[in-house]
C-alpha cells in the first residue's frame, strides 16, 4: 500500500537515443569569458548549471572556467575562437564522440532517475543541467521539461547505464 | 553519506559527487631542491590528522574543482567550505568546541 | 475453524482462509495473519529452540523484536531464508516454514542435552577450557563448537529474486505510524511540506491496532486511523508500510528497507523483492514507540510465557486468544488491560500477580468485576511445564522475605516488566541518553530530529498524540514553515505506570534459578552476575562475555534487564554502568536489499571499445583490464593460447599486425603554458620537442616512484596529445588537475579527457608503410620519421596519426573519432589482406614489447621503482630545475647502492620462468633465504627461447652473472642480461 | 589467579560458579611506573605482559581512555595471516603467527585461534602475477602459502562462485593454511589477566591528555584524567588516536585515521569453512564460531574519528560478497559497526623508537593490526626494554619516511589486511 508522490504510471518511461551533434569543451579563465562569448556570438553563463542558446548553439556552464558547447553538425566554432586566441587564451576541444546522449521522458522519469542519481533531480529547475553521477557513471543531466531529460554518458559507460535503466523501467512497469 | 556544500556550484550535494583529497594548506615548496630530507618528508608524509576541526580538500565531480573545507572529524560535520587558494579561515567558536 | 480463533474478531479477513505448513504439517490461517498468530490460533506455542541450551521456546512477542520464534521460510527453489521471525512473516498461499536448531524434531531435540549440563556452560566457559591437549583444539574441540553454531541453515541456491534501491529527498520523514507518528504527520503535512510516513508493519496505527476500545475525537480508534490516513493521503503524504528504518546516517540520511513481495501470493513479473530507500530528510521525527520488557524469574522462558502486550495484540489484531486460562505477572499497569481484554473475550484469567504492594483502585475494581484473583505484592519464583507452561508459582514478598508460595494452574503466562523507549535510531546518530530513574530517554541531539510519544517515555494515548502533534509542528518550524497546533480528545484512554526490577525475589536457590534475560542466547541473570564477579565492569565487557544482547533481536528484549542486574551487581546506578551502543540495522536486513542493483551484469560496469564488437564476432578471448574488457588473443581452430599468441607475434614481426589500443588514456593538454606544464609534470624535457614530433613521457609521484608513462605528441606549440596507461587514465588526469588547480593556477593551460573521443588502432610490422601510405592523406612522408605525429585523414576518416612503436617494428597508431572506430578497423583489415594482416591481443602485445625491453607500469614496476631502477634515467631531464618527484630522487635510500634494478634474464635450460618467481644468489642457503629480486615479466618469445625481465639488487652491475630461481620442482639458473632482447640497435625501426 | 581448566570449570560448576574471582583488578594509578603504555588494546596489554614475563619489568601501567579491548581489538574481523609480500612484513607477521600458535596455552586463556586457512582470490592476470610473487617469496621465507587452481579453490570453499562469466571471474587463489581467525575479545582479556597476574596495573576509563617531557626533552610521564603519572618510559599503542597522543609530545606523525566498517550476518549452521579475501572486489569474509558471517569492508574516503562510516560503502561490500558468493543474498545483516584505523603512507606499521628519549610508538597497522597482536606486543616490549629495536621490527622505523626505504605493501595489494 505504498502511495508514491509520483504515481507509477501504466505508460512506462521512455529511453531513446539522441542523434549525435557537435559537442565541444571550452575552457577559458573568467577574465576572458566575455571575449570568447563575443567571438562565438553567444552568452557564456557564469553560473554553474545555467544554459544559454543562440542561433542553434547552446552553452552550458559546467564549472567556473568550463563550458560545454553543443551545435548542429558542421557548425564552425573553432575559427571564431581561434581568431581571439591571442587576446583570450583558451582550450576548445572536440568531444562529439566522447559521450552518447540518451533522452529520458515520461511521467515516471523522476523515479527512473532517483534509482541511481543521489542528487535531488526533482529539484533541478527546467532549463538547467548538471554534471552528476548515475550509479558509477559520471553523466551530464539536462532538464528540458518537467518530465523530459537528456543524459550525456561516456561512450563506454553507456551499456552499463542502459541496462540499469532497463531494470528500473521493468520495476516501474511492475507497479511496485 | 555526507552532505557537502560546493563553493563553486553554490549548492549542497551528496558525498557521492565528491572525492576526498587529503589535508589542505600543504603548499608544494617553490624550490624543493633547497629542502632538507626532513623538510621534504614533512611535506610528503606528515599530516595533522586532527581529532576535531580539520582543514581538508575535496573535489566536486560537478564542476571539477578542488576546494577546501573545515570539517569536524569527530562528528563528520562540515563547518565550512571555501574556494581553493583562499587563506585558512580561523576556527569559529562553533568549530572550536 | 482454529480452536483459539475468535469468530469475526481482529483485523484478519475471516472470509479469506490461507493455509501454510510448519514442520511438514498443514495449518489453516487467515489473510492478515502472521505465522505466529496462525500457529497460536491453532494452539501451537512451541515454535523454536534456543541457541545454547536448545530449550523449547514459543513466541514471546508479536513483533520484530521476537527472539524465540525464528523459523525457516521458503517460497520454492532459491527462495529459502533462515531465522525469519514468525511474528513478522505474513501468511501467503503456499508458504512453507520449518523450525530450527533441533534434531531430530522440535518436540524431541537431542541438543537439549546441553540444558541438563547447563552448569558447565556458564558465561565465558569456553575461554576457560578446550586447551588441553593442544592438538585437540584443531581436531576435536573447535570442530564440535563450530558444528553446534548457528540457528537456521544458510541458503544454498542462487537467489532468483532481484532487489532495487531508490534515493528520496523529503522535507519531513516520520518513522513509526502509531498515534504519535500519525499526529506528527498531520501536523507536518500543513503548508505543503513534503512528508513521508513509514512503518515496519503491514498496517499503520501502531499500538492503537491493539486497543480498539480507545476513542479519539469521538471516533473508535480504528475508524480514527482510517480517517487520518485518508487525510494524509489527500495531503500528498507518502505512506509506506512494510518499510523499516534500518539506520540513521550522517546529516539526516536514513536507510529504509521496504519489503515488496514476500507477503504476496504471486508477485507481479519484474517486481523487486525489496527496495532500499536512501532518504535525505530536512527533519526527522522518530515515533517508534516503546518495547515491553520481560520480567526475570526462573522458568520465564517456557512456551506459553509471553509479554502481556503481545497477548493483547494477538487478541485484537488477529482475533486469537493465546490461551484459555492465562495468568498475568506484572510490575506495570498495562498488563492489567491485557488481562481484562482476554477475560472479556472468553478467557478465564487465573490470576493477576503484581509485584507492587499497592495497585490503582480502578484496576482492582475492574479485576474484581471480572472475578479475577489479584495477588499484589507477590513475586513469581518458578513455572512448570515442559513444552508448554502448566503452572506458575507465586509467593508474597514482605520486604526482603519471600513467603510461602502457591502454584497457580494456567495454560499461558503473560508478563510485563515495564516498557523501554525504542531509541535505536536515535542512538545511531550518537545522540546521548539520560536516565530518568526508570529508563533511558533521549537527551542531547546531533541531528535535526524530534522524538515523539512513548519514545520519550510518555504513556497513554492522549499524551502520545499531543506530543506527536507538537513534534510534527517543531519539525515544520525547523524547515522555516509555519503551522498550527492540534489537540486530540481521547476517551477510554489507558494510562499506566510501573516499576523496574532486577531478578524477581525468590525463596529458591538463586544459583539454580534459570531466569532468562537474553532468551535466544540463553543468558541468565546469574551469567551477568558471574561476569561482574570475574571483573567485567564495563557493560560492553558484560555484553561480550555473556553474549547478552548479541542475539538476532540485538538486545531489544534483554539490554535493559541486563543493565539493571549488572548495575545491581556492581552496586552502581545504571547510567554509571552505561548502555551498549545500538548498531544498524534496526532489524536484520537481507543482503540483497543492500546490493540493490549491484548484482549480475550491473554489479560493476564493464567498459568496451568501439572495436569490441568485431573482436567478439571474431572469436577473441577477452581479459579484464581495469574497468575494460580487452581482446586477449584471437585463437584459430585448434589453437591454444600459447600457439595463438606466438602466431600473432610472428605475423607482426614478419609482416603486419593490427591491435585495438582504444583503451589507452588520452588527455588533451592545451594552452599557451602547455609546454611549461608538461615540463613540470613529466620527468622529460619538452621545450625542444618540435610540433609534429612525439616523445616517451614518464610520470612520477611526488615520492619519486614511477606512476605512469606513455607516448606524448606535440601537435602544435600549444597542444599536446598525452597518452596514459589504460588503468592510469583517470588517476593521471586527476593528478594533473590537482597540480594545475591548487599549485599552479597561474598557468594558462587546460586539460580535457579525450580517451573516449578517439578510437585507436595500432599497426605494426615491416609491411605497415606499404599498406598504410595509400590510405593516408595530408602527411609528408619524407618528414615523418619514427616518433612523429600529424592530423590527417586515414581511409577518408579524420585522424590523428602517430608513428611510434611498442613492438620494435615500424609502427603507427591511428586515432579516429570513436564513432568511426569500427569502420577504420574494417577498412584496415581489408587493406591489409595482401600482407595477411593479423589481429593480435594484449598478450601478444606484452610479448612483443618485452622482447624490445619496453616496460609496463604496474607489472615491471610496483610503486617502489624509480626511473633509475627501471633503467629509464635517459627519460629524466637532468637540466630541469624541478618536476614532480624530482626531490625524492635524491633521498638517501633512493641513491643508495643495492637498489633493485630492472634487467633481463635468460634461463640456462631454456625453460620459461614464472612471473613472480623469486631470485637468490645462493640456492643452497637455508630458509628463510635472502631474496635479491623477482621476475616481473616472462614469455615464450619469437626468438625460439623464453625471455624474462626481473628486478634484482644492483642488477645493472650483474650483467652476465648467473642468478638462481628456486622453484618447487627445482632450481633454475639464469643469466642477467640487458632488457632489450630484440633488435638492440633499432635497425628495424629506422627501416 | 585461578588456573583455568576443564577441572576448575567442573569444580566451579558444582558450587554455582561462586569461586571465580576477577580476571584482572580494576587498578587505580600509582604515582610512578617504569613503563606506561598508552592504549589497552591487544597490542598494549600484550606488550605489558611480555615486559613482565620476558624482561622482568613489572612496574608497568596500561592506561586507556575507555574499557580495555574497546578499540580496534574489539571491532575487527579477526583475520590472522602472514602471507605478506615483502620479507620485512612476512617475517614480522609470521613471528606473530608462531606466537598465536601457543597463545591459549601461554595465557591459560582460550583465544580460539582457528587455523581454518585464509584464501586470497585472484581475478585477473595482474592478481596472478602478484599472488605468485607472494607464494614464491613466502615459500623461500619458510612462510606457508600455496597456489590453488580455480577448481581447488572451489573445493576448499564450496560456496565460491567460479563461473567464468562472473564480472571478476576467479582464476585461482593463494592459500595460507595455518592462517585463520581468533576470538578478538579473548585476546585482550587473556593478556589483561596474564599481565595483571604479573603485577601490571590496568587503568581503564582514564584518558591520557598529554605526554610530558623534561627539560632535557626526555619523557617524564603522562598527564591523565586521574592526574600526572610519572614514568621513565612511555609506549604509545593507541591505533586511531596515535596522532593526537604523539602530538602532545611534540611529534607529528605520518598517519591518517580512517573509518573502517565491518558487519555480521544472522547466525547460521556451518556453511563457510575458511577465510576468503578478494582485493579486487574489496571484500573479505569468514564464519564465526557462533555461526555469523563476519564481513569486512574497506575504509571510507575521508579521515574521521566518528566510528560511523556511510551506507554506500556497506552496500558495495555486501554486493561484492554476494558477487563472489551468490547464495548469500537472502541472508540478513545483523549488525554493522565502525572502527578507526591509522594508516601510514606505505600501509606498513611503525614500531620502534622515536626522536624523543623514552618515547616509543606502535602504530600504523591500518586494517591489519589484529593479526599482528602477539608479534607487535612482543617486539614492542623488546624495544622498550632494551631501548633498541628487535631485528624483526628494525625496518619499521619512522626514519624510513625520511630516507625513502618504504615497505610498500599498498603497492602490492589494493587493501592490506
Amino acid at each position: 500500500m505504498t502511495n508514491q508522490k509520483h504515481h507509477f504510471d501504466a505508460s512506462p518511461v521512455l529511453v531513446e537515443d539522441v542523434v549525435p551533434a557537435l559537442r565541444l569543451s571550452l575552457r577559458v579563465k573568467p577574465a576572458h569569458r566575455a571575449t570568447l562569448a563575443q567571438a562565438l556570438g553567444l552568452d557564456l553563463p557564469a553560473r554553474v548549471g545555467a544554459r544559454a542558446v543562440a542561433n542553434g548553439t547552446e552553452a552550458l556552464c559546467l564549472g567556473p572556467d568550463e563550458w560545454l558547447l553543443t551545435a548542429p553538425e558542421g557548425t564552425d566554432l573553432a575559427s571564431p575562437a581561434r581568431a581571439v586566441y591571442a587576446d583570450a587564451p583558451h582550450s576548445l576541444v572536440d568531444i562529439s564522440d566522447r559521450e552518447v546522449t540518451l533522452r529520458l521522458s515520461g511521467p515516471a522519469v523522476l523515479d527512473l532517475l532517483a534509482a541511481c542519481c543521489p542528487r535531488n533531480v526533482a529539484a533541478m529547475p527546467v532549463g538547467t543541467a548538471a554534471r552528476t553521477v548515475f550509479d558509477s557513471a559520471t553523466v551530464v543531466l539536462w532538464r528540458d521539461g518537467p518530465a523530459d531529460f537528456r543524459m550525456d554518458v561516456w561512450r563506454s559507460f553507456a551499456p552499463h547505464v542502459r541496462s540499469l535503466l532497463a531494470q528500473v523501467r521493468q520495476e516501474i512497469a511492475a507497479g511496485l | 553519506m555526507l552532505l557537502i556544500h560546493c563553493p563553486y556550484c553554490e549548492d549542497t550535494l551528496p558525498e557521492l559527487e565528491f572525492t576526498y583529497a587529503g589535508e589542505a594548506h600543504i603548499a608544494r615548496p617553490a624550490d624543493p631542491s633547497t629542502l632538507s630530507d626532513e623538510e621534504w618528508r614533512d611535506f610528503l608524509f606528515i599530516r595533522t590528522n586532527a581529532r576535531g576541526p580539520h582543514y581538508e580538500r575535496w573535489r566536486h565531480v560537478g564542476c571539477g574543482r578542488f576546494f577546501n573545507a573545515l570539517r569536524d572529524t569527530v562528528s563528520d560535520r562540515f563547518l565550512m567550505t571555501y574556494k581553493a587558494g583562499l587563506p585558512r579561515p580561523p576556527l569559529t567558536n562553533e568549530a572550536a568546541e | 475453524m482454529s480452536r483459539y480463533r475468535i469468530p469475526g474478531k481482529g483485523r484478519v479477513d475471516h472470509s479469506a482462509p490461507v493455509s501454510f505448513t510448519f514442520d511438514g504439517k498443514t495449518y489453516p490461517g487467515l489473510r492478515g495473519d502472521t505465522v505466529a498468530s496462525a500457529l497460536l490460533a491453532n494452539g501451537v506455542h512451541l515454535m523454536g529452540r534456543s541457541f545454547k541450551y536448545h530449550r523449547p521456546r514459543g513466541a514471546v512477542t508479536a513483533g520484530s523484536e521476537e527472539p524465540n520464534a525464528l523459523i525457516g521460510t521458503s517460497r520454492g527453489p532459491g527462495r529459502f531464508e533462515p531465522n525469519t521471525r514468525a511474528t513478522v512473516q505474513e501468511l501467503r498461499a503456499g508458504l512453507v516454514t520449518e523450525s530450527q536448531n533441533k534434531w531430530p524434531s522440535l518436540s524431541f531435540d537431542m541438543g537439549a542435552i546441553n540444558d541438563r549440563a547447563y552448569m558447565l556452560f556458564s558465561a565465558g566457559f569456553y575461554y576457560k577450557t578446550f586447551m588441553w591437549p593442544k592438538s585437540f583444539w584443531d581436531k576435536v574441540y573447535e570442530p564440535v563448537i563450530r558444528g553446534a553454531a548457528g540457528l537456521g541453515k544458510s541458503p544454498t541456491e542462487t537467489d532468483p529474486d532481484h532487489y532495487a534501491s531508490r534515493y528520496l529527498h523529503t522535507d519531513v520523514l516520520i518513522v513509526g505510524a502509531g498515534p504519535a507518528g500519525i499526529a506528527a504527520a498531520l501536523a507536518a503535512a500543513q503548508s505543503g511540506a513534503d512528508v513521508t510516513l513509514v512503518d515496519e508493519n503491514p498496517e499503520m496505527g501502531g499500538s492503537l491496532l491493539s486497543d480498539p476500545g480507545v476513542q479519539i475525537d469521538g471516533k473508535p480508534a480504528w475508524d480514527w486511523i482510517e480517517a487520518q490516513l485518508g487525510r494524509l493521503r489527500a495531503a500528498g503524504v507518502r505512506l509506506m508500510t512494510r518499510t523499516t528504518a534500518i539506520g540513521y546516517y550522517h546529516q539526516n540520511m536514513v536507510g529504509l528497507c521496504q519489503r515488496l513481495t514476500d507477503h504476496l501470493d504471486s508477485p507481479p513479473k519484474g517486481a523487486p523483492r525489496e527496495r532500499m530507500w536512501r532518504v535525505r530528510a530536512g527533519q526527522v521525527v522518530l515515533a517508534q514507540g516503546a518495547l515491553e520488557k520481560p520480567l526475570v524469574f526462573d522458568g520465564n522462558d517456557r512456551p506459553g510465557v509471553m509479554l502481556a502486550g503481545a497477548a493483547q495484540t494477538y487478541l485484537h489484531k488477529y482475533g486469537v486468544r493465546v490461551g484459555d486460562a492465562p495468568a498475568v505477572v506484572t510490575s506495570h499497569d498495562s498488563a492489567w488491560y491485557a488481562a481484562f481484554d482476554l477475560a472479556d473475550n472468553g478467557a478465564r484469567v487465573a490470576a493477576i500477580i503484581d509485584t507492587r504492594d499497592t495497585v490503582r483502585p480502578d484496576l482492582l475494581d475492574a479485576a474484581r468485576k471480572r472475578g479475577i484473583k489479584v495477588l499484589a505484592g507477590h513475586t513469581v519464583t518458578t513455572t512448570k511445564g515442559r513444552l508448554r507452561v502448566k503452572s506458575v508459582r507465586a509467593a508474597p514478598v514482605r520486604g526482603t522475605h519471600v513467603g510461602a508460595g502457591r502454584d497457580i494452574a494456567c495454560d499461558c503466562l503473560l508478563m510485563c516488566g515495564g516498557w523501554t523507549p525504542s531509541l535505536h535510531l536515535f542512538s545511531h546518530t550518537k545522540g546521548s541518553l539520560a536516565w530518568d530513574g526508570q529508563t533511558f530517554l533521549p537527551d542531547r541531539k546531533t541531528e535535526d530530529v524530534e522524538i515523539a510519544g512513548a519514545g520519550r517515555g510518555l504513556w497513554g494515548y492522549e499524551p502520545a498524540l499531543a506530543d506527536g502533534a507538537a513534534a510534527g509542528l517543531r519539525a515544520l518550524e525547523g524547515l522555516g514553515r509555519a503551522g498550527h497546533g492540534t489537540s486530540f480528545a481521547v476517551a477510554n484512554d489507558r494510562p499506566g505506570t510501573g516499576v523496574s526490577h532486577t531478578e524477581l525475589p525468590t525463596d529458591g536457590n538463586p544459583g539454580r534459578a534459570r531466569a532468562f534475560i537474553d532468551f535466544q542466547n540463553d543468558v541468565t541473570a546469574k551469567d551477568i552476575r558471574l561476569a561482574v564477579r570475574e571483573g567485567m565492569r564495563s557493560i560492553e565487557h558484560v555484553k561480550r562475555y555473556t553474549t547478552n544482547g548479541m542475539a538476532t533481536d540485538q538486545g531489544k528484549m534483554s539490554n535493559i534487564n541486563g543493565l539493571m542486574i549488572a548495575a545491581d551487581a556492581l552496586g552502581k546506578a545504571p547510567p554509571q554502568v552505561g548502555l551498549t551502543t545500538f548498531r544498524p540495522p534496526y532489524t536484520p536486513t537481507s543482503f540483497g536489499a543492500f546490493c540493490g542493483y549491484l548484482r549480475g551484469e550491473t554489479f560493476q560496469l564493464t567498459r568496451k571499445t568501439p572495436i569490441d564488437p568485431w573482436a567478439e564476432a571474431n572469436g577473441a578471448v577477452f581479459e579484464p583490464v581495469a574497468q575494460w574488457r580487452r581482446a586477449w588473443y584471437f585463437p584459430r581452430a585448434g589453437e591454444d593460447m600459447h600457439a595463438a599468441v606466438l602466431r600473432e607475434c610472428k605475423a607482426t614481426r614478419a609482416s603486419l599486425g593490427i591491435f585495438d589500443a582504444s583503451t589507452l588514456g588520452k588527455i588533451e593538454v592545451a594552452g599557451p603554458d602547455a609546454v611549461e606544464f608538461m615540463n613540470r609534470m613529466y620527468t622529460n624535457p619538452w621545450t625542444k620537442l618540435a610540433p609534429g614530433r612525439c616523445r616517451y613521457g614518464l610520470l612520477l609521484g611526488e615520492d619519486g616512484f614511477i606512476r605512469d608513462d606513455g607516448v606524448i605528441g606535440r601537435l602544435s606549440p600549444d597542444l599536446f596529445h598525452v597518452t596514459t596507461t589504460t588503468g592510469g587514465a583517470a588517476r593521471v588526469l586527476t593528478m594533473m588537475e590537482d597540480y594545475l588547480q591548487t599549485e599552479w593556477p597561474e598557468l594558462d593551460v587546460w586539460l580535457t579527457s579525450t580517451t573516449e573521443q578517439w578510437a585507436t588502432v595500432a599497426l605494426n610490422g615491416p609491411n605497415v608503410l606499404a599498406m598504410l601510405k595509400p590510405l593516408v592523406q595530408g602527411v609528408d612522408w619524407d618528414d615523418f620519421p619514427h616518433m612523429s605525429c600529424a592530423e590527417c585523414t586515414v581511409a577518408g576518416l579524420p585522424a590523428r596519426l602517430f608513428r611510434l612503436s611498442f613492438t620494435g617494428e615500424v609502427g603507427f597508431e591511428v586515432n579516429v573519432p570513436a564513432r568511426h572506430g569500427l569502420a577504420l578497423w574494417t577498412a584496415l583489415m581489408e587493406a591489409g589482406k595482401p600482407h595477411d594482416i593479423t589481429p593480435y591481443g594484449t598478450e601478444a602485445m606484452h610479448v612483443l614489447r618485452a622482447e624490445k625491453g619496453y616496460i609496463i607500469v604496474g607489472q615491471d614496476t610496483d610503486g617502489t621503482v624509480t626511473p633509475q631502477d627501471a633503467g629509464l634515467d635517459w627519460a629524466v631531464g637532468k637540466a630541469k630545475r624541478d618536476f614532480v618527484g624530482k626531490r625524492s630522487l635524491s633521498r638517501p635510500d633512493i641513491v643508495a647502492k643495492g637498489r633493485k634494478q630492472l634487467v633481463g634474464l635468460l634461463t640456462e635450460d631454456g625453460s620459461l620462468l614464472q612471473e613472480g618467481a623469486q631470485i637468490v644468489l645462493d640456492p643452497d642457503q637455508p630458509k628463510p633465504m635472502r631474496m635479491v629480486g623477482h621476475v616481473t615479466s616472462s614469455y615464450q618469445s619469437t626468438m625460439g627461447h623464453p625471455i624474462a625481465m626481473a628486478v634484482i639488487e644492483g642488477g645493472f652491475d650483474r650483467m652476465g652473472e648467473t642468478v638462481f630461481i628456486p622453484m618447487p620442482d627445482g632450481v633454475r639458473k639464469a643469466r642477467v642480461t640487458s632488457t632489450v632482447f630484440y633488435d638492440p640497435d633499432n635497425a628495424r625501426l629506422k627501416a | 589467579m585461578t588456573h583455568f581448566s576443564g577441572f576448575s570449570l567442573l569444580k566451579q560448576a558444582l558450587n554455582g560458579h561462586k569461586g571465580w574471582r576477577a580476571q584482572w583488578p580494576d587498578s587505580q594509578p600509582k604515582a610512578e611506573y617504569d613503563v606506561v603504555i598508552v592504549g589497552a588494546g591487544g597490542h598494549g596489554l600484550g606488550a605489558a605482559y611480555y615486559l613482565a614475563k620476558e624482561h622482568g619489568i613489572t612496574n608497568v601501567a596500561v592506561i586507556d581512555k575507555g574499557w580495555l579491548g574497546g578499540g580496534n581489538t574489539g571491532r575487527n574481523t579477526t583475520i590472522i595471516r602472514s602471507n605478506y609480500l615483502y620479507d620485512e612484513s612476512a617475517k614480522l607477521y609470521d613471528h606473530a603467527l608462531d606466537l598465536w600458535d601457543n597463545l591459549s596455552q601461554e595465557l591459560n586463556y582460550n583465544v580460539m585461534y582457528s587455523k581454518r586457512g585464509v584464501m586470497m582470490l585472484a581475478h585477473n592476470t595482474h592478481d596472478v602475477q602478484s599472488f605468485q610473487r607472494h607464494v614464491n617469496s613466502n615459500r623461500l621465507n619458510g612462510v606457508d602459502n600455496r597456489w590453488l587452481t580455480r577448481e581447488e579453490a572451489k573445493a576448499f570453499c564450496p560456496p565460491l562462485n567460479i563461473s567464468p562469466d562472473a564480472r571478476y571471474p576467479v582464476v585461482g587463489a593463494a592459500l595460507q593454511m595455518r592462517a585463520g581467525t581468533a576470538r578478538h575479545d579473548a585476546v585482550a582479556w587473556g593478556y589483561a589477566r596474564a599481565a595483571a597476574a604479573r603485577g601490571v596495573d590496568i587503568i581503564q576509563n582514564c584518558a591520557v591528555n598529554a605526554i610530558r617531557r623534561g627539560p632535557d626533552g626526555a619523557v617524564i610521564g603522562v598527564d591523565t584524567a586521574k592526574g600526572f603519572i610519572r614514568a621513565r618510559k612511555v609506549a604509545v599503542s593507541a591505533a586511531g588516536n596515535t596522532s593526537v597522543v604523539m602530538d602532545s609530545a611534540g611529534l607529528r606523525m605520518p598517519l591518517e585515521s580512517f573509518p573502517l566498517q565491518a558487519l555480521v550476518s544472522e547466525p547460521v549452521k556451518p556453511i563457510f569453512p575458511c577465510v576468503v579475501m578478494s582485493n579486487t572486489v574489496h571484500a573479505y569474509i569468514s564464519q564465526s564460531d557462533k555461526g555469523e558471517l563476519v564481513i569486512g569492508s574497506g575504509t571510507d574516503q575521508y579521515t574521521s574519528y566518528s566510528q560511523r562510516g556511510g551506507l554506500p560503502l556497506i552496500e558495495h561490500t555486501v554486493a561484492a560478497i554476494c558477487e563472489v558468493f551468490p547464495i548469500f543474498t537472502r541472508m540478513r545483516m545483523l549488525r554493522k559497526w565502525g572502527g578507526i584505523v591509522d594508516v601510514t603512507p606505505d600501509r606498513s606499521a611503525i614500531l620502534g623508537k622515536t626522536p624523543v628519549k623514552g618515547l616509543y610508538v606502535n602504530c600504523g597497522w591500518g586494517t591489519g593490526g589484529f593479526k599482528a597482536t602477539p608479534g607487535a606486543a612482543h617486539l614492542l616490549a623488546y624495544t622498550v626494554a632494551r631501548d633498541e629495536p628487535h631485528p624483526l621490527n628494525a625496518p619499521f622505523t619512522l626514519e624510513r619516511f625520511t630516507t625513502g626505504r618504504l615497505i610498500d605493501e599498498a603497492a602490492a595489494a589494493a587493501v592490506a589486511h
